[in-house]
Formats: structure tokens, C-alpha cells, sequence
């Protein structure tokens, strides 16, 4: 418990790290709420059994006995949205798979997460001129972790599985930085976009989808 | 009999359940975190640009913003922007630079291609994979800063690759030294025999230099 | 509403199930499986209609991973759309890259050093030797063996990727042959490795046959399950494994000879009933012949360059004209066919992607089984979404 | 296995009257393929699978290529004899003429009984509009079914007497035609850090306008 400390840094700390330290070793576990809240939910982060792509045999890999993802108390592959906390998004995600993807996530309760896995799942990667790839899956639910690599190495997905947990421990249960699922003005849901005649319609959910403007200047 | 194929599955379980807890054939998990996976020295993941020295990488970058690779680049995630003056590269000739060079490490599908087709072994595969981060737009854009990594660092992944290059850049540069030498020596012969030229003169004069003497100047059209 | 307008219900977003009448067979059940199923190995769909728990009507609904490869494969170079080979069939890209690689030199008339063929088979065959035993792994898994044969398929399959990660730099996407041969020449630490994993394999395949194929359970479940026909399989261009298990003997490897495998003593393991079990001991067969091409592969790899060196990286312009390659991959005949009009990048580039046409009889196949049965003759058909929609 | 022009010969002497044409494949690999009238190509389809000396029963690859209309511009060289008698001249004559597009089906057979192959067969649409419809061989060969249905979805060639022609790729409310030569996806181009050649011109419309600055204050404060 006590690595955790450092998400809580209260201003003037009742118990030190160093007396923390030495309860626990008398046997006394000390701690705050918040601090057992993120911990538990850090730790048992179900990712759900869905696989796109490429990426996925490799999420199945890291499943396996060679990388383990159990050791981090991810192993529990959920096959129905509604017992998952995380949504891998591992490989391309086109056009016509989108709406089934952010229905997948609108399903799952809170909290959940999302981890981009791959290049395709962050920004359509290799394929993104393709006129039935989407260009990333954030431009229609809010992405947690983006792990490059085309594919990522298991190691990859479980350094990012360690990223996102880092954030977890990093949540305040209260106030105004808490997490989305503890905040009741914001919403959970996407809209699921409609099959259009050319394209999705909307393209992009502006709720979260917002690119930074490029200023690039012309080339000489 | 009825079962036995079942029994015999069952043998194959348990001989490698008990396997699992002495046997190191089926001792396969690597404990991540902790102990790193021994990556094989071809192993590849992001391009990186080479610079001569780790003090002033940005001043010795081997890259001459050619753009064969942005070119060559099938995701199309490297832009390169040439430079307006030029400066000296490795082999001590005068040579554009990179002003800007950024590869977009969300598209990049790690394929190797801007290594094999770079004249200037200027872009090399790195090995780092643990770059999982919270923002695509500022963590997953690299720019020529965050790409550079000295060759001390190519030396450290890739041994094998990179003592071939060094030796090669080494002959190349050795070559350009002798050839600077011998144009040396000729200008100076060529300016004695008419009249006698001050001999410093002749020392001092550099050959001309010749960026685009074996710089491909354009890239076959695409 | 009649079962012959159910096509309509192709796109999604109707409600998952739903009862259809019928007036001479009470109520149909429709029944919507994936592109989210544990079981459909990626985003594959079925409209599975249900009399029961028969299956009355099956249509396979596609395109949820249609990458659009063969629109980008135009607009990129030759060696460009090499590494987008690797994505197709993503369990086995060195084979991908030996189709891609065998139609460009078809159509530039490019000729390959003799090792580099030698490097070839032995790559293939060892893909052949992953793909199959992933393949067995998920076929298990489709039956109900949960995890088990799964986890030692991917303990093998890491043994094979770690060869090809240390050879070609990637664990997946290879990348690893080029237009008249190959991009590394494998060292002889690289040829021991392989020696050894082939020496090893032939134990392993014994400890995955002893748990599986005299496992009765398995063999209640899937023997006479998803009969096809030699003639049903002929006319719809069904190959590979598939073919093979109908009793046809029909093998790329024998039939075309590409590269140089006329000089290996191998047999071509064929099929009685066309079921499921069928396909399922025809891949281990497979896998027991590629042990031999792998041995006899690996004694006889002659010493040499790996590339032509009149072959060019870049600027590869062939001459106008057009070239139809294939291979034995190992779910089938995957056939490249490129048009160039003379210019860097192919006019036409097409790809005969093997999984895709086998699942044309899928439905013929699970006509008159159980709904859970589909679940196993379709992992029996071994595809991969990046195959099929491409 | 006999030549395309042997196999042409033959179908001649079956279907007397069939439009049936080779096409010279001009490179290395010599596939030469044999072009097809809309009118017999399914007879001769079967002829071709039930032949004992073909027996062509796979039909291997289906593939739907697009020509567009395509502006083709001819040199002649040509001597005319100078009428006042000295040396003839050569006169170079430019000739512009439009190559009608057409939409075009590619089938690639082989014989699994008699293990040889391939037989090249095209089939090609009017033009690429209203005329764009060809005979389905689906029903001579089954495995033409969902890559006709591919044809069709990603070209629009209409395969006349397909069981079941639906879109398979795209999903069914879809208009376009995506790999024929003249698509235009939608614009989703806002975020193109590394852009080049067409896909530059397209993310340039996302790139901020021009600043008020560049503008001289004068104007730019009048409304």
C-alpha cells in the first residue's frame, strides 16, 4: 500500500510515509479511503474479450503464459460488455465496425477505461487513407492509454496496462478532479453514430474529438 | 477402451502442471516490470535519427533532409522540411540539414523501409517500446529533437549494424579526405607550373565542395 | 414477416434476436453473432436462422475489418504494400510476403537466388507450423477445451515468432522478402535455432496429439459435424487444409513446384469424410510433413547471396503487363494478381485471399446442425478477418 | 494445356457467332486472357469447366478492375513525296481520341482434375455508367459468389443472374463506388501531421486561415 501514498499528498500530511511504513510492518494498515478505492479498482481493471485485428492476437498472447497479464489481475477476459472494465480497442477500427465498438463501450458500467491499442486504433495508422477506416477511435470515445506499435509488443500492452493503473491510482474520489463515473453532470454515453450514404454521419463525436490545429507552414 | 484418450489428456495436463513448477522448458513467463525480455538485436520498433556525438546532436545529425524516405515511407508519417543553408555532415562535406523532421509514431507501422532506402545511414530502427502515454497529439509526434539519439546509443542496439557502418562512413570519409588531398595536389601542381602561386594558397584551398556529388539530388519521381 | 426477406436485416441496429413466423414451421429464431462473439475469431458476422437449435439459413455478414488494402496497394509503391502483406493474414505474413513477393517476380520476370528459396520454404514452413498450431489452439477453444490447448499452442508459437523476431526484426509483421529475394541473410546461429525447433516440434506435436486427437469428447463433437462434399469444395474454389480434408489431392507446393520444393520428399496427407475432425488431423499431418520439408530444407541450404544483385529496391518499374501469383499458404491458395501500366505503382493489385473463399459453403456446411456446431465449423475453416475483408 | 489462341479456336468452333478475342498480356509472365461478348460468356463458361480436354472446374480469383475514360493521343509518321520532287518528307500526325472506359471482370481458372491453369477469362461492362452489367458466372462456378459480390459492391459492376447481389464490404446504405478510379472519400483530414502529394492538398483546408494580422489594420477593423 504504501506506493500508493503519492496519489493523495494531503497538505499537511497526518502520517507520514516513513510512520505509514512502520505501522505496516507492526501490522497496522493504514489508509484513506480514496487510497483503498483506487487500489482495488486499479488492480482488477477485467478487460473485455474483444479483439479487431492484429493487435489482438497479440492481446491474446500477452494472455498467455509467456507475458501473463494475469500477474496484474487483468487476466479476467469478460466476453460480455457488461462485466468489463476495459475496453482494448486492438486493431483497425473501420467504419462499419464503429458503431458497434462505441456500442460496446456504452454498454460497459462505470468505471471503465480504454486503451487504443496499436497505431491502427489511435489514428487509423497504416491504413488511414483508406476511405473505410476510421481515423482513430478517440474521435468517438474518450481513450484512456495510446500504446503505439504496429503491433505493440505484449510487453507494450502491459506497460500501458501499468500506465492506466498508474492513472487510476492518480483519481481523486471527490471534488472537482474526480474521475468521469464519480461526477454526475458528465455523461458516460456516446452518441452511436448513423451508417450514412458517403461517410458515418456525424464523422467525429465533438463531445471528444477535438485536434489540435496545425500551423504548419507552406513548404518552400 | 472408452475414456483412455480422455485419461491420456488428462496424463499430459497434469505431467505439465507438475512440469511448470521445476521444469524450466515450461517455465515460460517472463515477469515483465522486473526482468526485461532480452530483445533480439534485429528487433525494431520506431525510426530514430543517428547524431555523431550526444553533446550537440541537433549540430551533427547524419540525416541531409534528402526525403527519400518521406517518400519511400508507405503510412506516409515522416515530413521532412529541408533547411535553408547548409553545413558540414559527418565526412566533413557541406550538406543540408533537416529543419524539420517529424515522424508521426501513431501511423508508423515499424516496416523498416526509411532504413533500407536512407544513402546515409542517417535513420535507424530503435528499440524502445515503453511509450504508451495519455496524449497522441503531443506524446506520439516526434519532432527531430526527440528523435535524435547518438550512435553510441545505435552501438548499444544494434552492435553488429552499427560497427559496419561506422567502418564504412570511416572508408567513405577516408576516401573524401585522399581525394580532397590528391585535388589539392593537382590544383597545386596545375597552379605551379605556369606561375609559381604562393604555396599556402594552393595548402589552404578546399576543394570545392560537393553536396550533391553522391547525394541523390532527386529521388526518382514517384 | 417470412424468413426470404431476412437479407434485408443486413445491416445492424436492429434488435440482437428475434422471433420469425412462419406458417409451416412454427417460429424461426434469428439469431446475430458477432462482429462481438468470443467465437468468431475477429469481427466476422453470421445471420444465423434457428429452427430450434437447427440452423435453417446461415449468411455471413462482412466488411467489418475491410481495410481497403488493395485501393492503398494502388497508390503504393511495389515494395510499399510489402509490409501491407504482413496485415492480411496476420498469423502467417511470411507466407503473404512470399505470394506478394513470387507475382512481382512473375510479372518483372525477376529471377531469386537459390538460397533465398531455401530461406523461403524454411520460413514458410515454420509459419505453417504456427498458423496450424494457433489454428488447432483456437479449434479447441471453439469446442469448449478452455485455455489449455490454447496456452500450449502460444507457448510453441512463441518459440517460432522469437526465430522470425530475431531474424527480420518483428515478432508479426515481417517484412522480411523482397523482389528477388531476401531482405537478411540468416546467420548460422539463426539456421541452428531453426534446427533445433524442428527437431524439438515433432515431441511437441506427439504431447498436443496425445491430449487431443484420441480425446473423446473432441471426437463426439466434431466427427461428421460440417461435412462438405469433393465436389461441392471444387466448385467453390474452396483450398488448403479445407480441400485436402474432402479427399482432393490437390497441393500448390506439388502442383505448381514454386521455389524449390520439387527437390523435398514430402506427402500430401488427405481426408475421407470432409468434417470437421477431418480438417482438424489434416493440419497435424500438415505440420508432420513440414517438420520433414523443415529438416531436409535446413540440411540442404546451400551457401550464396540472399538477393539477386541486379534486383533494385527502389525506382521498381516493371514493364507493362499483368501476372496472376500463387502460393500453398497455409489456409490455402493466396494469389496476387497485379497490372502495371509501367509506372512505380501497380495499376490493378489483387489480392485471392484464401479464407475469404472458403467461407462460400460455410452455409452449405451448417445447414441442418446445431447452432453450436457453427461455432466449430467455422473455426474449422480457419480464417483471419484481415484475410478475408482485407 | 492448350494456348489461348487454341482455346479461342475451339470456342469459335462451338459458339459460331460468340464474341471471343484474345488479349495479349505484353509482359514477363505471358497470361494471355481470352475477352468475352456478354451475349454467350456463360455457355462458354460451361463448355470451359465440362471440356474434357480444359475440365476447368476452379474458378481461383475474381477480380473487378476499372478503366476510366482515358484521353489517348496517337503519333503517325507518315512520308509525303515533295511534289516539287526533291526527298520526301516525314510528317508527324497527332491524333487525339478518347478510349471509352468500361468496368472489367477478370476470372482466373485452373483445373484441379488435370492440374493446369490458368485460363484467363475478361468480361467487360458497356461503360461505366448506365451500362455497366455483365453475365454472373456464379452459377457455373459457386466460388464466384461473394468475390462477384465484392466486384459489385466496390466497382458496381451488375452481375445479371447472381443469386443474392448485395453490397459485402461496405454496409448497405452506402452510394459509392470506392475503388473505382474516380472516388471521392469524405473529407476527415483535421488532423494530418505528416501530409504529403494529394493528402497534403486535402488537410490544407483544415490548416487556420491566413491571420487578421496579414491584412492591414485599416481594413481589417472595417466591418
Amino acid at each position: 500500500m504504501s506506493d500508493q501514498v503519492t496519489a493523495s499528498t494531503p497538505p499537511p500530511p497526518a502520517v507520514t510515509d516513513a510512520e505509514r511504513d512502520e505501522l505496516r510492518r507492526q501490522g497496522i494498515l493504514l489508509t484513506s479511503l480514496q487510497e483503498l478505492y483506487t487500489w482495488g479498482n486499479s488492480h482488477s481493471v477485467w478487460p473485455l474479450n474483444f479483439g479487431l485485428a492484429c493487435c489482438a492476437i497479440e492481446m491474446i498472447a500477452a494472455s498467455m503464459a509467456r507475458f501473463d497479464i494475469a500477474r496484474f489481475g487483468s487476466e479476467v477476459f469478460r466476453p460480455s460488455p457488461r462485466q468489463a472494465d476495459l475496453l482494448i480497442v486492438s486493431g483497425t477500427v473501420t467504419k462499419k465496425m464503429a458503431p458497434q465498438v462505441i456500442r460496446l463501450w456504452n454498454q460497459m458500467p462505470e468505471p471503465k477505461y480504454c486503451i487504443a491499442m496499436g497505431a491502427c486504433a489511435i489514428s487509423g495508422g497504416p491504413f488511414k487513407q483508406g476511405y473505410n477506416v476510421l481515423k482513430g477511435i478517440d474521435r468517438f470515445i474518450p481513450v484512456d492509454i495510446y500504446i503505439p506499435g504496429c503491433p505493440p509488443r505484449p510487453e507494450a500492452l502491459l506497460h500501458g496496462l501499468l500506465e492506466l493503473q498508474k492513472k487510476i491510482q492518480g483519481f481523486k474520489i471527490s471534488g472537482p478532479d474526480a474521475p468521469r463515473h464519480l461526477r454526475a453532470d458528465l455523461k458516460c454515453d456516446c452518441p452511436v453514430p448513423e451508417f450514412g450514404e458517403h461517410d458515418l454521419e456525424p464523422p467525429a463525436n465533438p463531445e471528444v474529438w477535438t485536434a489540435p490545429t496545425l500551423v504548419r507552414s507552406e513548404k518552400a | 477402451m472408452l475414456g483412455s484418450g480422455l485419461l491420456q489428456g488428462l496424463g499430459v495436463t497434469a505431467k505439465n502442471f507438475v512440469g511448470s513448477f521445476h521444469d524450466p522448458a515450461r517455465l515460460t513467463t517472463t515477469e515483465y516490470p522486473e526482468v526485461k525480455t532480452k530483445l533480439p538485436e534485429a528487433y525494431r520498433n520506431f525510426p530514430f535519427l543517428v547524431s555523431e556525438n550526444a553533446t550537440d546532436p541537433m549540430g551533427t545529425l547524419r540525416c541531409v533532409a534528402c526525403q527519400i524516405c518521406e517518400k519511400e515511407c508507405p503510412p506516409q508519417c515522416i515530413f521532412i522540411e529541408k533547411s535553408k543553408d547548409k553545413k558540414p555532415d559527418a565526412t566533413g562535406k557541406l550538406q543540408l540539414f533537416p529543419a524539420v523532421f517529424d515522424i508521426d509514431v501513431s501511423v508508423c507501422m515499424s516496416c523498416q523501409i526509411c532504413v533500407e532506402v536512407c544513402p546515409f545511414d542517417a535513420i535507424k530502427m530503435d528499440q524502445d517500446f515503453e511509450i504508451a502515454t495519455t496524449d497522441r497529439f503531443t506524446g506520439l509526434m516526434l519532432d527531430k529533437h526527440a528523435l535524435a539519439k547518438p550512435n553510441s546509443y545505435f552501438h548499444e542496439i544494434h552492435p553488429t549494424d552499427a560497427a559496419e557502418v561506422d567502418g564504412r562512413l570511416a572508408a567513405e570519409r577516408k576516401a573524401a579526405e585522399e581525394k580532397a588531398k590528391a585535388a589539392a595536389a593537382a590544383k597545386a601542381a596545375l597552379a605551379a607550373a605556369p606561375k609559381p602561386a604562393p604555396a599556402a594558397l594552393a595548402a589552404t584551398a578546399k576543394p570545392p565542395a560537393a553536396p550533391s556529388a553522391e547525394a541523390p539530388k532527386t529521388p526518382p519521381a514517384a | 414477416m417470412s424468413v426470404s426477406d431476412l437479407s434485408s436485416l443486413g445491416s445492424p441496429g436492429g434488435s440482437h434476436v428475434r422471433a420469425v413466423h412462419d406458417e409451416f414451421h412454427g417460429d424461426l429464431l434469428e439469431v446475430s453473432m458477432g462482429p462481438h462473439h468470443p467465437s468468431t475469431h475477429g469481427v466476422f458476422r453470421m445471420i444465423v436462422t434457428l429452427d430450434g437449435e437447427t440452423i435453417v439459413k446461415l449468411k455471413p455478414v462482412f466488411g467489418y475489418l475491410h481495410r481497403n488494402h488493395e485501393k492503398l496497394g494502388e497508390n503504393t509503391s511495389y515494395l510499399g504494400s510489402m509490409p501491407y502483406t504482413d496485415r492480411l493474414d496476420y498469423l502467417s505474413s511470411m507466407t503473404n510476403n512470399w505470394a506478394y513477393a513470387l507475382a512481382v517476380e512473375k510479372l518483372a520476370g525477376q529471377p531469386v537466388p537459390e538460397r533465398a528459396e531455401y530461406v523461403r520454404v524454411i520460413l514458410a514452413e515454420l509459419t505453417r507450423l504456427l498458423n496450424h498450431t494457433c489454428l488447432a489452439g483456437f479449434l479447441m477453444q471453439d469446442c469448449g477445451c478452455s485455455g489449455t490447448p490454447l496456452m500450449y499452442a502460444f507457448r510453441e508459437r512463441e518459440k517460432i515468432l522469437d526465430l522470425f523476431e530475431s531474424l527480420s526484426g518483428s515478432r508479426m509483421m515481417c517484412n522480411y522478402q523482397r523482389f528477388g529475394g531476401c531482405r537478411v541473410d540468416p546467420s548460422a546461429d539463426w539456421l541452428d535455432g531453426a534446427k533445433k525447433l524442428t527437431d524439438g516440434y515433432g515431441a511437441f506435436l506427439d504431447e498436443f496429439e496425445t491430449l487431443l486427437t484420441g480425446n473423446e469428447i473432441i471426437m463426439a463433437r466434431t466427427q461428421g459435424v460440417g461435412r462438405l462434399s469433393p465436389a461441392l469444395a471444387i466448385s467453390a474454389g474452396v483450398t488448403g487444409p479445407m480441400l485436402r480434408a474432402t479427399g482432393v489431392n490437390y497441393d500448390l507446393r506439388k502442383v505448381d513446384g514454386y521455389g524449390v520444393y520439387p527437390r523435398f520428399d514430402f506427402r500430401v496427407p488427405l481426408g475421407d469424410h470432409g468434417d470437421v475432425y477431418d480438417r482438424y488431423m489434416i493440419r497435424v499431418l500438415e505440420m508432420r510433413e513440414s517438420i520433414k520439408i523443415l529438416s531436409q530444407a535446413l540440411a540442404g541450404i546451400p551457401a550464396g547471396p540472399i538477393m539477386d544483385p541486379k534486383a533494385k529496391l527502389r525506382g521498381f518499374r516493371p514493364k507493362a503487363g499483368e501476372a496472376y501469383g500463387r502460393i500453398e499458404g497455409p489456409k490455402g491458395e493466396i494469389g496476387f494478381f497485379l497490372i502495371s501500366d509501367g509506372s512505380p505503382n501497380p495499376y490493378r493489385y489483387r489480392i485471392r485471399p484464401p479464407s475469404f473463399i472458403n467461407l462460400t459453403i460455410l452455409e452449405d456446411m451448417c445447414l441442418g446442425q446445431t447452432v453450436a456446431d457453427a461455432v466449430i465449423i467455422l473455426g474449422s475453416v480457419d480464417i483471419v478477418l484481415g484475410e478475408v475483408d482485407r | 494445356m492448350e494456348s489461348a489462341e487454341q482455346i479461342r479456336d475451339r470456342l469459335l468452333a462451338q459458339f459460331p457467332g460468340a464474341e471471343i478475342s484474345v488479349v495479349t498480356n505484353p509482359g514477363v509472365a505471358a497470361q494471355h486472357s481470352l475477352l468475352l461478348g456478354a451475349a454467350h460468356a456463360r455457355a462458354i463458361a460451361e463448355f470451359l469447366r465440362d471440356d474434357a480436354n480444359l475440365k476447368l472446374d476452379q474458378c481461383s480469383n475474381v477480380t473487378g478492375i476499372d478503366w476510366p475514360e482515358k484521353e489517348i493521343i496517337e503519333t503517325t509518321k507518315s512520308t509525303v513525296p515533295d511534289p516539287a520532287g526533291g526527298p520526301a518528307k516525314v510528317v508527324e500526325l497527332k491524333t487525339k481520341r478518347i478510349q471509352p472506359g468500361c468496368l472489367e471482370v477478370v476470372y482466373h481458372l485452373y483445373s484441379i482434375a488435370l492440374r493446369h491453369g490458368p485460363v484467363v477469362l475478361r468480361l467487360r461492362t458497356g461503360n461505366r455508367t448506365d451500362q455497366s452489367t455483365v453475365p454472373s458466372l456464379t452459377p457455373v462456378w459457386r466460388a464466384c459468389e461473394f468475390q462477384e459480390r465484392e466486384v459489385f459492391d466496390l466497382y458496381g459492376v451488375v452481375f445479371e443472374g447472381h443469386p443474392d447481389l448485395r453490397r459485402i464490404l461496405m454496409w448497405d446504405a452506402f452510394k459509392d463506388h470506392p475503388m473505382r478510379r474516380d472516388y471521392v472519400e469524405p473529407d476527415d483530414y483535421e488532423w494530418e501531421p505528416t501530409p504529403h502529394g494529394a493528402v497534403l492538398e486535402k488537410a490544407k483546408a483544415h490548416y487556420p486561415a491566413p491571420s487578421v494580422a496579414a491584412v492591414p489594420a485599416a481594413e481589417g477593423a472595417k466591418p
